[in-house]
């Protein structure tokens, strides 16, 4: 069934069993809305110099939407910023692939469990879900640094 | 799939034939059910053979020529008026204004409220009153007159099934409202609401009453004379017409004493370089080239819905939503959002699901050729105000049947095995 | 008729096997002559195809549905934006606002400008620029909005061969001018304008450009970027797409500054009942169900223009305009209102004979299957400028051939002779 | 041909040797005009009781409303207003029929040369320019009576 290419077990999973989910102290905090589907998150990022000491979030939405929030804090959390960047983008270049993009090992070794999001890029309705965490990732990370916020509409 | 038949219900083997995306399969040989009514209508061949013959014979600007074919363009697109006044009993085909949609509709009138003149200008210290169960498009018009005059907007709520809540119907419409506008057919619950009681209560005030009737128009007899409405707005592309054509209805007189809206071609009597007077209604308030193949379509869409009659329309769909509600109902952990039986509501049911996201639903749904929508249905206010993100909705037509319905609640079932 | 071949010019033989009307006959048996292309252009067959097939196999709301239909119908629309993004050369195809036709285009920029923020507002004590050879949606919108605002309409006069009188141009746009609004080409003389004088000078003084490209989109390259506008407006009928779509092009900046003007469904980012936020441009600007149909018709006309190639269609227009007026020319009591050569004009030709009116010049031509249109033209202030009630106005497109402008010479010749 | 139905001799006739052209003094005057095609018409009327003393014209249009408003002066000067009235009706009716009606002698009775308007009202479009003169005529007629304006919008 091609709807397995979407709803990977490791995605239910952290549907399911989130990590990191709830708010906890964070150096900026921003919220998104995806007025497509009413998806909403609140994110915080919490900065100990270059690094992510957490990023902690709150939000409603679908499978797709609080999964890809969990694999984020799983992911980022530790991380350089720099590196973190790297992650993110290649997630965004996987994600708006429709589909084209068949992860490979170097991908991977990148991206660990958010792979599983690959079989999503075919659904376009379902892309935002996906991106929603990220875009705010990206958002709160340019408050947190001072940056001009560079929040990329996720309309 | 069950081989039900319930009283009431149409000839769909003989009417899917006129929809030729009814035939369609998708996901790989799946057949498609589409249950997404209340977003948009399917067309059947009639309406399109309808516009392929005014774009390969008769097309022309209009009103206008002297040419033949602008001569046979402008009596199609008046005789498409004329269809649509007969269909909404209009005591005058000069009543009927074409517009995109139903939102450009709304807005005309927010808009025409707004420049009016005495007695009907919207201002300061003046009031809007709407309801809590609106499309956006019948809350932000009212959300940006308000903004831009000074008028407050009010509204009334919801009951916990789903209806409107006019318990305090006479401190909400008071001596200040000038305008009073809801939805006739709820697009997110179904809800039919009370018509009568709401215009007394503005008649009472001196407030205009207007109706938005895009849910109503294709599912029933909509009588604007029976309605005692002032304006009654409705969209071509949920009543087998085409997209790119709504419809505003408005009382003669008070078309003739409001202001234009968009200004043009076609909607003057006379331009100068310092000014300008309009033409009479309907055209006033049609500036430039109107939707004329998709008038003929909306117009081709009435005589064939009229065809089949619309009371049998309503019976035919009153029946699948008995027989839906009542299947549904089974479906463990599922919660209907508004009413919860057949009584006094449409073809559309909207509902949630444990708590599986509706997009979640739709798109297990859609693995298996079924097509329902999923989200706020431009009716956000509804999902706050019963504490939910978004629903899952189905909704009807002429076309369904009940297999359809045996489909979307085994469907249903379906994913929540597959989320257990 | 003659055999005349004219350097530049289509394979009009192959061209109008594609036009299904264009095998037409009228009054008994008469070929159509359709010289009435600056009133609506005919739809090529893969135009028709385009919408037929959205119709019969992808037809869903857009942007709010996971099921396929929905998905297809959105990418399908989506893709339509793109199409047109590329032909005008938009930097961006969120730059690119679907409309319901050209009046609405201009009718929205001016009430964008009505209720924008400084810098932007058109106030009391400001000042807009228009030209006295505007269409009338180019005019009134503009008179709608300085009754409305207390700014003071001003415009640009024409010389006696039609052409913009920029003499004054300083004198006209001041430092108190917010926005300058003129066509590129003028739909009753043809004439091509200088916009890079108008736009030097607007920027100077800080004024908004909006060009009308009505006229110019079908018949002409259309390079946004080139124009340096800030909005240009064109509508989807005379460019051999459907009626009702209309295009704004609009500079980023400008769309995610500005207010919106329609309220509704798809506009939006989230409501409430006490407030709204808005969608990002272009949605922001396009409330309620869009022209989905039309907007895929639109994009296949792109395509249609664009395998001909603008330049070609140019050049075939203005070999055909230059052999017209030549051959008018000769025609004892013809006057050309606008230009009389084919120097900087577009393929529509407006004259006047004698003191035959034009509504009997064009009821005459009709009778010999000659379709050209009579009137106004929606710019009466033209027909006041010199002197006429109104005009007979003739206007080509790539399908037009010398024979059909050998049946004209030949048609307003009878006419003479009819009336003598 | 077709065409000689609407352009009957009577009608080119007409426009090129109208009839009491000019405006000359009146008890009302109205201004009309066909959006559709911009013909204008200014119109007095002059009444002595109920006999038309005079209707007085200025305007530009096609032949047909031209022609139209030298019939209406020919027919209705020196008529009582109730005949009038007839006469007006009777032309409306013929001109609304698109072409349906075949006037017969009790009708040509009534109209005399305004008969040869029968084959108009076979062109939609040119109907209007026939009526122009006629409806400016019931409004002036209305004014100068001191009844209520009932100008019908000619659009
Ligand atoms: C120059 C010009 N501007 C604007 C318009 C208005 O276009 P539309 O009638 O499609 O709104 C037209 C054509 O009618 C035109 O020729
Ligand atoms: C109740 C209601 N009102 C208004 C609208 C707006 O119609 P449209 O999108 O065609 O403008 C809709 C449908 O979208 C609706 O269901």
């Amino acid at each position: 069934m091609k709807l397995d290419s979407m709803y990977q077990e490791v995605i239910l999973d952290h549907y399911k069993n989130p990590h990191g989910k709830g708010l906890r102290e964070g150096d900026a905090e921003v919220h998104h809305v995806n007025p497509t589907c009413g998806d909403e998150i609140t994110l915080r990022v919490r900065y100990d110099g270059e690094t992510i000491s957490d990023v902690s979030y709150e939000g409603q939405g679908c499978s797709i939407s609080q999964a890809s929030a969990s694999v984020l804090n799983e992911l980022l959390v530790g991380k350089e910023l720099g590196e973190a960047r790297t992650i993110q983008e290649t997630f965004l270049e996987l994600m708006q692939s429709r589909g084209r993009i068949e992860p490979d090992e170097a991908m991977e070794d990148v991206l660990e469990d958010a792979v599983a999001f690959a079989g999503v890029s075919k659904y376009p309705a379902r892309v935002k879900c996906a991106l929603l965490s990220w875009m705010a990732w990206k958002d709160a990370t340019a408050q947190a640094l001072g940056e001009d916020s560079v929040k990329e509409k996720t309309a | 799939m069950s081989d039900v038949t319930l009283p009431g219900l149409l000839d769909t083997e003989a009417i899917r034939k006129d929809f030729p995306i009814l035939d369609r399969t998708v996901h790989d040989g799946h057949k498609l059910v589409y249950l997404d009514n209340a977003a948009t209508s399917q067309k059947p061949r009639q309406v399109l053979d309808a516009m392929s013959d005014y774009n390969e014979r008769h097309n022309a600007n209009v009103h206008r020529g002297v040419h033949v074919l602008a001569e046979e363009a402008t009596a199609l697109y008046e005789g498409a008026r004329d269809k649509v006044a007969a269909f909404v009993n209009a005591p005058s085909r000069d009543e009927v204004v074409f517009t995109k949609n139903a939102s450009e509709s709304l807005n005309l009138v927010a808009n025409m409220l707004g420049w009016a003149d005495e007695p009907y200008k919207v201002e300061h210290d003046t009031e809007i009153v709407i309801t809590e169960m609106e499309h956006h498009s019948n809350i932000v018009p009212w959300q940006l007159l308000s903004q831009r005059t000074g008028a407050k907007l009010k509204w009334f709520g919801l009951t916990d099934d789903g209806r409107l809540d006019l318990s305090a119907v006479d401190e909400i419409i008071t001596e200040k409202t000038k305008v009073v506008s809801f939805t006739l057919v709820s697009n997110i619950m179904g809800t039919i609401n009370p018509v009568e009681a709401i215009v007394r209560r503005a008649q009472e005030v001196g407030a205009l009453v207007v109706v938005d009737a895009s849910q109503a128009a294709p599912h029933m007899v909509l009588d604007v004379q029976a309605l005692q409405a002032d304006f009654v707005a409705f969209t071509g592309h949920k009543m087998c017409g085409p997209t790119g054509i709504g419809v505003l209805w408005g009382r003669q007189e008070l078309l003739d004493d409001l202001p234009p809206f968009l200004g043009g071609g076609e909607m003057i009597e006379t331009v100068t370089m310092h000014s300008s007077t309009y033409a009479p209604a309907p055209h006033k308030f049609e500036a430039g080239t109107p939707p004329i193949a998709q008038a003929v379509g909306l117009g081709a869409a009435v005589d064939y819905l009229s065809s089949i009659g619309m009371e049998r329309i309503q019976e035919h769909e009153h029946a699948l939503t008995a027989y839906a509600v009542d299947k549904l109902r089974e479906i463990p952990d599922l919660r209907f959002i508004g009413p919860t039986t057949a009584e006094d509501r449409g073809a559309t049911i909207s509902f949630t699901l444990g708590d599986i996201h509706p997009h979640d639903v739709g798109q297990v749904l859609d693995e298996q050729g079924i097509a329902v929508r999923v989200g706020h249905h431009c009716a956000r206010p509804v999902c706050l105000r019963y504490g939910i993100p978004a629903t899952t909705r189905a909704s009807f037509y002429l076309y369904s049947t009940p297999a359809e319905v045996d489909a979307l609640a085994a469907g249903v079932e379906h994913v929540r095995n597959f989320f257990a």
